[in-house]
């Protein structure tokens, strides 16, 4: 079966979300959605996903802090967040590149990645721009860190990293990435080239799987009329989607 | 339904807050009042410390591009998929404006605090965040409730914003706004000294004595003023009512990327008497 | 409307409740499950511990005198206007109970605690108290806000009831329930580990999708299971729907005021099929 | 001009809330309710009454929080309790008489005492039954303390004490009762006889003022009728209402 790398995407990510019961999205996600969609779908009533900005598929009404309030109390499973920069920890930097406060380049800020990095067991990295500009030794400004020390309560943090090239997953023990499937087109050297971190590679790193049949003809039907209340341009043109 | 006679224009309403004042807005979906925001512009405010509850959008732009503020504390500014936002990020690069970054839980506990009348609320995360580093406000503590163990938790203070500043679906003659389920508006009343508010229409009636629509009111107690603007979220949405003008939007990102198009754009979209296009 | 097929009785709902839980109820004019209660005593649940949010009157008195509870956390119990509560009274009197003293805003902030997730909560007031001097699980600490001066303030733990039981105005066939502005029902929803709700009406629709009902609606994520019972908060009120019954609540205090009067009542209007008079 | 005796004691009530803005009545306190809603329609609109139970006078509506948080804010400027016990430091007790937890006689409890205490600026005591099984010494169980030490945050605490007897204020500076009037039929003698606590009494104690004229012409009027929607037994009975 033919596949587009989105679908192909939104399958990988529904593998990482396997056995989540709440699934929370926030802005300008449309592949995470998919795939919080797609497991929602798989799991018989069992997983919940929660799109921001969806009016059906929205389990919270109670307001801002609610997101928040539930994450802190463990009620939220995964979560997905970007990053202006990201380091080879796992550090992320919504904030700026360069001195802080008056930086060279600013980004819009650290949304609510302070606390969910800590409260939500599995975060997802998702940052297409696979560059050394973005993926760094060292993040100029930690909006939250990879990791921290023993007495830190802290359930959550990341999980996984997405890029145009490659998947990374991270070693929770080492505090490190460990490359796990490269992406159609891509090459190991050229994550290497373009990557500004050390990260762990196995021998026989290979091409992320590709998507479960069964769940292609589910993408194309159910779940590309699900996610096209949120964005309707994405599913028209990347799910083929007619409505 | 007539306009009640205690209702001010969003321009008297401008006029109340003065220079210097600390006021808080909540995020792009919760009910901007875009007609204040024009109106702060028009009467040229200078020096506000903007509160955003807890990001923002075109609202904390178009007060930075004017000039009117001098602070703000935020989790955010962006203009979504329209871009970055232009006036907050050359402010912050050119070191014209002091920010405060926080991060969203942080905001909320912050007004919370406020809410209750407590000095401070814990809130897990943020430790070893470069956010908790510059906030010399934001303090560390030991949990008291752990025992024989280590357990940091960070404490923020209470934070009560001079004006809390929102818009509503709905106002009566009796001083209530309705905000429905945006109940980060009525954290933003609750949590300031005094709330001013615009509503789209006027409700028929006492929304205090309506069973269903008591729930999402805001009663007077926490109103110090109100003004009658219709679609005065726009260029935002408000939820139930109209979706945000993307094309406004888009052209907004466009035009404050220079200073003289912000110029253009703030002449025609504020300083023209018709404010809404 | 029919009555949606995931519905369950107010019986089987008691039944998920074991012996030992921790069920959290609120005020008597917030909404109260009297028929859960009244289904409770027919398990002949033992061991409960009830938190009252944050008192109570018919319904904690009726689990005292049917020996359901093992200890109580509460602001007070009373039959207000009608008395004070006999069984509540007596067993504490004879020591049947422990009793855990609090007052009203230290309920809610162990709850909003819990709601949060954040492990305590800090509260002005208390100190110097006997409530204080009686809760081992209450800290005082030294307000980390305050500079160069001492400020002694109390912080509570986090409360999460196994269960929160409230009786709501409506549900819907989408597990949805709506309480209003009955806020109290909201936080116990989101402090407890799951709800346990009856509701008096089903509503024709889901109540998610309601702007107007939206603000007052607990959505499935917090409810556990749903029955549907009719004047389910019987002898008490439910604010909007129905007067709390003065005369039965009068010969209720009676009845209670000597064993054979609680069994007689017992008998009669919590054994007996029909349970509403 | 006649007057009963709840006139005479909604007139000194109202006295003591000068110039408060929010004032805030709880369960079963028709006559406290009623001096709120007298000084409220004195007040032209700044201040507003809050009845407990009220459907038309209570200015909040967001659930049982509401009043404590407004409280905490310095937003209620006075409030009523009651007491099992009091003591003439000012201590209250609403939780039990004899050895805690299993007292003699266990009251209801201490609900929102130890909080209102120290947040509102002027809290009224309201106990009918002036003995020396009330008035004692030192109380059995401090609810919340009348006064507390200096580095303690307390805007808040008692201001006043009715009774059936008499009405003492509260001298916050000496933590002490100061006899500020008799009631109708009672005398010096009976109140000490009846106090089991020492109290200041100024030698020249007369009655507690009788009732303003045009403020009882109001209370029979407009407050008789506002009060009816929470206490329409009281108002008829002892407010001459006929509505």
């Amino acid at each position: 079966m033919e596949y587009s790398r989105e679908e192909l995407l939104i399958c990988a990510v529904a593998r990482m979300l396997d056995g989540c019961r709440n699934i929370a999205v926030g802005t300008a996600s449309p592949i995470p959605g998919s795939a919080a969609l797609l497991v929602q779908a798989l799991s018989d009533g069992a997983a919940r996903a929660s799109i921001l900005g969806s009016n059906i598929h929205n389990p919270f009404n109670d307001g801002g802090p609610e997101l928040f309030d539930r994450a802190g109390q463990g009620r939220v499973d995964a979560f997905f967040l970007g990053g202006g920069q990201i380091d080879g920890e796992g550090n992320i930097n919504l904030v700026s590149a360069g001195p802080y406060p008056q930086p060279d380049t600013r980004f819009p800020g650290s949304f609510g990645s302070g606390y969910l990095y800590f409260s939500v067991p599995r975060v997802i990295l998702f940052r297409e721009e696979h560059s050394r500009r973005v993926f760094v030794d060292k993040v100029d400004f930690i909006s939250a860190p990879g990791w921290s020390p023993p007495d830190v309560h802290r359930p959550g943090g990341p999980y996984a990293l997405i890029t145009s090239l490659c998947i990374f997953m991270y070693d929770k023990e080492r505090h490190r990435f460990r490359l796990d499937g490269l992406l159609p087109g891509a090459t190991l050297e050229e994550v290497r080239d373009n990557t500004g971190f050390d990260f762990d590679c196995p021998n026989d790193i290979g091409p992320v799987p590709p998507p479960e049949p069964e769940r292609l003809i589910l993408i194309r039907s159910r779940i590309a009329g699900e996610i096209a209340e949120t964005y309707p341009e994405f599913s028209r043109t990347r799910l083929g989607w007619h409505g | 339904m007539p306009v009640p006679e205690t209702y001010l224009s969003s321009d008297e309403i401008a006029s109340r807050i003065p220079d210097g004042a600390l006021i808080g807005v909540p995020k792009e979906d919760g009910g901007v009042s875009m007609e204040i925001t024009r109106a702060l512009i028009r009467r040229e405010a200078r020096d506000l410390r903007l509160l955003t509850v807890p990001v923002s959008s075109i609202q904390a732009d178009m007060l930075i591009g004017a000039g009117c503020l001098a602070e703000i504390e935020t989790s955010g500014v962006s203009m979504g998929e329209f871009g970055y936002a232009p006036s907050f990020r050359r402010a912050v690069e050119n070191g014209d404006i002091v920010i405060r970054d926080a991060t969203c839980p942080a905001i909320y506990a912050e007004l919370q605090a406020s809410e209750k009348g407590t000095p401070f609320m814990p809130l897990r995360g943020i430790l070893g965040s470069d956010i908790l580093a510059n906030r010399p406000d934001w303090k560390t503590i030991e949990n008291p409730m752990a025992e024989g163990h280590n357990d940091p938790v960070v404490v923020l203070p209470a934070i009560r914003p001079d004006f809390g500043i929102f818009h509503a679906r709905y106002g009566d003659a009796y001083g209530n706004v309705w905000v429905g389920a945006r109940r980060e508006c009525v954290l933003l009343a609750h949590a300031s000294a005094r709330a001013l508010v615009t509503v789209e229409e006027i409700w028929n009636g006492n929304l205090m004595e309506d069973d269903r629509m008591l729930a999402g009111t805001v009663p007077p107690i926490y109103v110090d003023a109100v003004a009658y603007a219709p679609r005065g979220a726009w260029p935002l949405s408000l939820p139930g009512c109209y979706e945000r003008d993307s094309e406004h939007l888009k052209a907004y990102v466009l035009a404050a990327k220079s200073a003289d198009g912000f110029a253009a754009y703030i002449d025609r979209h504020v300083f023209a008497k018709k404010a809404s296009g």
